[in-house]
């Protein structure tokens, strides 16, 4: 028994951080943010040296088979950097959907690519979540026609992942005829997110598993969505401590007041938990497949309220200073505000944990 | 209780109603926020005002309407520019504060030449008050005027100067006896934002917008006649200025739009083959916000009621502008979350809603909320006017040595 | 336009609190809390000398035909003492359904006794808002059965008015046979409720307007429960800041300290605004009759949620005393529990207020 | 990453499974919450020391089972008889406080006359520590033991002292050495209940029951030798004490209890044709709260894992306290909306759910939130120490007059 991270997560987590601190200082950050396509080559190729890209894939096509955990550790430190990089979908949903549900083709085609970071793969399944604006794909004889939202990593991706309307996925090259992308933008100038619209594209399904791997593909998701959420409030968290601890006011720091005292009390007593929780989602994922979904919602919606709160109140401990764009504060308070969103809100999150328990009824 | 305004102001409400109903299209677009006023801007003040919809009760001697102040009047004028979504005049920092200011302690000279030619949107003035060390306390600020050649010789920094780059003129508090205690060594001075020495630079915002500045000056010289009130009487006349402010009525038909816009909204969001509005714990939230609207409102009509008869606003007023930001910040809060993932678009992206509105709103509130510590201010306000709580403890006891080293490390965390 | 209370309310509201000042002093109150019928014949006589329980009675039959506002006035007074005295049903409700549905006869009947003090109504309209542990009166051949919860102003009640499953309402004598009359306690000592149960009883129906009357008195309800958390925090707000004043901890009054300061302001900045909701609830319900009932929604929920958090941080500004029985905090704290709940809690009425405004769409 | 005990342990498991089946019609009724141990629970709690699944890790000679320290142990003991629903054993402050503090600072003769004593119920301490005027500060006890002819003369007043009706005994924090800086100054003594000059004063608390007491002390004459730890250290004995105290680990199996029965309670409670779990707004409160106890339940077995490689628990620990309380209490909250008007029934009222326990808990959950200042204590401790953030500046410079007066103005304020 030992719940916590082993030695070797401890390593990656400190390998990785030091990485980023070196890498993806905030001056890069700001540099990224206000590129059309954020995410920074210099830091993707400073994360494969660490073989970040080869984390998930397996070892039989020339990857490092790790764990979900071990990128929930990874996961947490890129937001702890606000690091523009390539990651929730290239480097995590893709490689497990093409391991969980790639022919044998597909995964000699783009496995070891993946780990050699010589291939990236966006993934468009923000409809079997929530369908907007009409949006969602049919796979009708042979071919995908529709609109996919909200597909992740979406600059310079190689090829996309996408889910069909029955949860099947489907791997479609970047270049394929009738295939349109287009930018979206979001509050959150460090991931790269675009839409895909289909007008009968060839496709190259992967198994028809009746939608069980695009379920995988969203409870990974939304674990480490809920790592990144973490990590980004652990930011804000010390931030304003430090800040309190430098800023004067009426002759003495205002950490040192109890107003702001509490205030940083209390986003450390709601976020503490948060840590143990996302370990114990990512750890089911591949050690109790049956408790991963529940577990995913339960670590998705509590990250996403309670970060919410951290956001705020990191930024109102900042004053008018974490108001400016001079500290760089928003881009931790707009990584939050991604993270909570995408892949279903707290509120819809709930509403499935509630279903998997059986607690709705039949309308 | 009686809700009913009576038959003298049916009338000029509907008045008002068939005005805007031939005037409308002369209505100039929305502004950006922070832009001088149009051309078509002016030309509606100029109408607004020859109707009296607009600096009503300014003597018409200085470019007003001249009316006797009626403030069921003025309410009336709000709503119904409201309800017709028009701008019901120019509204900026010149005109909400340093009018008045001026109508109360300005020259005659300062009367004659400012007052019209702000009213009209010829002239756009800023505001210099805040500084960074001294957010949270006006009494705190440090940029000095010494008295050199019948100038005045300015040296120091604002924040917050929103209008600074489009500004002609800015009033602006400054040091002028610098031995003096905190409050009274202020003053009051106006001059021109193209003396040489002024630089302003744009302050970027956590919205991705310059809404404000931070203005410096160097060695800026101004006539020592540009002075409003006495010399070191600035606090006070800024406090004048202060009470003018219409923030601190709050607005509650701006909650009411908001309100309004994200019903809307709700219900044209579609989540799979239902609406936002028929999720039953996003309506909840929206209920929840109607009720704490419509008591934002009921509370709005007090304080009116109360001026209507010349009683002070108390704890309704104090309230307003904390609980007013709030409201306005869980709004959009709440409209973000119904949109879902499409909640995030910003920067005109592709199926951006709104413009980004919603995004943009929610951050600004929040600005607004922490603006210079607003919230902890408001708070103590509310705790100490309006409750009589004791104050902190003076701050006396602290030696002076250690109140210079604070001040100083102050300045540098405000202009990291 | 005058949005506030004109001198005569004014007036009232002192005079009803000069009379509770003398006549529901705390020591009162816990005497009156630790019997089984808590309601206080003293205070309820002094409250007639002011001819409260006349004041919505129509003049036409002894009364002094007065507005739900003025009713309001009184009801944040009395919370304000945590008066255990009658009022809800047998000073409100019951002339309201009278005036409003009762036949002549019922009129001049009950309605000056009532005016007098010598008759008291209790009112059963629980079922009409939500039906709990299959609660439910029905009104067949004549006579009614079923049993009835949540009856208000119970004890000492000389007949009852229930609302049947269709929300006729009904007028039954305490003494009728075949009704069987059960007390209930509550958290709050200083209310009266009890259930009734029917076995085919004789009863003397009210018009049959479908529900009209009932609707009616679940919106004057839920007003003057509003009015009454409102009093209830306006107290509790004050006893907090008198608190903070005297009581010393290192030194200082604790309401010197920041934290504590910006407690009371944010309950003062909550609590405020329901007053002019209140208001505004209780005038349209005579003037606007057609939006009365969404505001009724409003001012019940709003202070529902608001006084609950005003009677948790009013408590924790007390620290250990709130929480024992020395100061009696706790009648106050217990009277908004129970007006948060009765005839609906926040949740239940904020549905009710969005099928108003045809929000709910069918199932 | 380990979720798993391993095969040792699952075999303890199945053992205390086995023994549990074997025994539980031994088993008394859960207690009310401050009685003196029954006939039947005494031999309860012998049962369990001989088994080793209570008071495990005390020494055989002391009356305890004698085993080396195995925290897996522990928490698998503490699980299964929680999933049982059946008492691991008497919980008192005599068994919880007192008996790890004589094991680590009392005499052989203090071991040998009390643990094994207290261990089987059959005597029963009281806790006095807190005073009126230093609930959130122990340091500031004002309670004196003079020494008088070999006997120290007590003189005082205690509260919160939770089962002193009940008690044999009472271990107490006095100030022996009035001159003495203000945490060198305190004694901990153990002295019985009944010594003349002891009067103890049932404290009723909002939920309408006495939980506590207030106990004074007038000439209270205690023999010098009943003291633990050396004169004037009482300070530090009393601290290794609250190290030992279970609510700082807090008790996820109890957060995850109170979950359950709120689950079935909305399973159970209807409204209308539908059930309480059936309402999406109140059930989306359901999981948010299941989140939360689940997220709690994770950061115990991460404070466990630390314990077990010897590491500290850090912040993880430090919040158990506060967030566990806030948890609990919105439990309580949500069981009391989802019943609606039954919400509020108590004191054995008909229709009255789960005997009232949801209302008592709302209330005494408060109570532990408040007591004594708690959540604000527990948020400096996070700040403090877990954040390393300055502490309020000292307060050294007040006078001595102006604290002389203060801690009259708390004394009355407290004794109100």
């Amino acid at each position: 028994m030992d719940f916590g991270l082993s030695q070797d997560q401890q390593i990656l987590r400190d390998a990785v951080a030091r990485c980023l601190a070196d890498t993806s200082p905030l001056e890069h950050v700001r540099e990224c943010a206000g590129r059309d396509n954020p995410l920074s080559d210099t830091i993707f190729g400073a994360l494969h040296d660490l073989a970040v890209p080869a984390m998930l894939v397996p070892e039989e096509h020339g990857g490092l088979g790790m764990t979900l955990l071990d990128a929930a550790v990874v996961a947490e430190q890129l937001a702890y950097a606000v690091t523009p990089a390539p990651f929730l979908a290239s480097v995590v949903l893709a490689p497990i959907a093409l391991s969980e549900a790639g022919t044998n083709k597909q995964k000699c085609q783009w496995l070891p690519k993946i780990a050699r970071g010589e291939a990236r793969i966006g993934v468009a399944i923000s409809a079997t979540v929530q369908a907007r604006d009409g949006a969602g794909v049919q796979f009708v004889e042979g071919k995908l026609s529709g609109t996919a939202l909200f597909c992740l990593d979406f600059e310079g991706a190689d090829a996309y992942l996408v889910a069909d309307a029955g949860g099947r996925l489907h791997l479609v090259p970047a270049l394929a005829s009738g295939l349109k992308a287009t930018r979206l933008t979001t509050i959150d100038r460090t991931r790269s997110v675009g839409e895909l619209s289909f007008a009968a594209v060839e496709t190259d399904p992967l198994a028809d598993d009746g939608g069980t791997a695009s379920a995988r593909l969203r409870d990974a998701g939304r674990v480490i969505l809920a790592a990144d959420s973490l990590g980004a409030g652990q930011a804000m968290i010390e931030k304003a401590v430090d800040y309190a601890g430098q800023r004067e006011q009426f002759g003495r720091p205002i950490g040192s007041f109890q107003a702001v005292k509490h205030m940083c009390a209390e986003m450390a007593a709601r976020h503490e938990p948060c840590r143990a929780l996302v370990w114990y989602a990512a750890h089911v994922f591949d050690a109790l497949p049956e408790d991963a979904s529940l577990a995913a919602c339960h670590a998705k919606s509590l990250t996403g309220d309670v970060h919410r709160f951290v956001a705020r109140t990191a930024t109102e401990v900042h004053g008018g200073m974490g108001f400016t764009d001079l500290l760089g504060l928003h881009y931790w308070f707009k990584r939050i505000g991604f993270d909570r969103q995408v892949l279903g809100g707290p509120e819809a999150v709930r509403a499935e944990a509630a279903a998997l328990q059986g607690w709705t009824r039949a309308a | 209780m009686d809700l009913d305004y009576g038959p003298q102001y049916d009338a000029f409400r509907a008045e008002i109603r068939a005005f805007i109903n031939a005037h409308r299209h002369l209505a100039p677009p929305s502004a950006t926020r922070f832009s001088r006023p149009s051309a078509e801007a002016i030309r509606w003040q100029k109408l607004l005002i020859e109707h009296g919809y607009t600096a009503r009760t300014i003597p018409a001697e200085y470019g007003g309407y001249g009316a006797a102040p009626d403030i069921l009047k003025s309410r009336i004028i709000a709503e119904e520019f409201s309800r017709a979504r028009l701008p019901s005049g120019l509204a900026n920092q010149g005109i909400s504060m340093l009018v008045p200011t001026l109508l109360e302690l300005g020259t005659d000279e300062q009367k004659r030449r400012w007052i019209a030619a702000t009213l009209t949107g010829e002239v756009v003035w800023c505001q210099g008050y805040s500084e960074p060390g001294a957010g949270s306390d006006l009494a705190n600020l440090k940029t000095s005027a010494r008295i050199e050649n019948g100038e005045f010789v300015i040296n120091g920094q604002k924040i917050w100067t929103s209008t600074a780059k489009q500004a002609d003129m800015i009033f602006c508090l400054v040091r002028t006896e610098l031995e003096a205690s905190k409050h009274s060594g202020i003053s009051y001075l106006i001059f021109s934002m193209d003396i040489p020495g002024i630089e302003v630079r744009p302050l970027k915002t956590m919205t991705g917008h310059a809404e404000f500045n931070e203005t410096f000056f160097t060695n800026v010289r101004v006539p020592v006649d540009q002075i409003v009130g006495q010399r070191g009487q600035g606090w006070f006349v800024a406090n004048a200025t202060l009470g003018h402010e219409r923030g601190m009525l709050g607005d509650p038909d701006a909650l009411e739009n908001r309100l309004q816009a994200l019903i809307g909204l709700m219900q044209q969001e579609s989540i799979g083959e239902g609406r936002a509005i028929d999720n039953a714990v996003l309506r909840d939230r929206l209920v929840a916000l109607q009720a704490e609207v419509t008591a934002m409102k009921c509370n709005g009509m007090r304080i009116l009621s109360n001026s209507l008869k010349g009683e002070p606003g108390g704890m309704a007023k104090l309230i307003v502008k904390l609980q007013s930001c709030e409201v306005a910040h869980q709004i959009s809060a709440l409209a973000i979350d119904a949109m879902g993932e499409m909640g995030i678009l910003y920067h005109r992206s592709p199926r951006e809603r709104d413009g980004g509105a919603w995004q943009w709103n929610y951050m600004f509130q929040l600005g607004l909320i922490i603006g210079g510590g607003t919230a902890q201010i408001q708070k103590n306000i509310i705790a100490e006017r309006g409750l009589e709580m004791p104050r902190e403890p003076k701050l006396a006891r602290i030696s002076d040595e250690a109140k210079g080293a604070a001040g100083m490390q102050t300045d540098r965390q405000g202009a990291a």
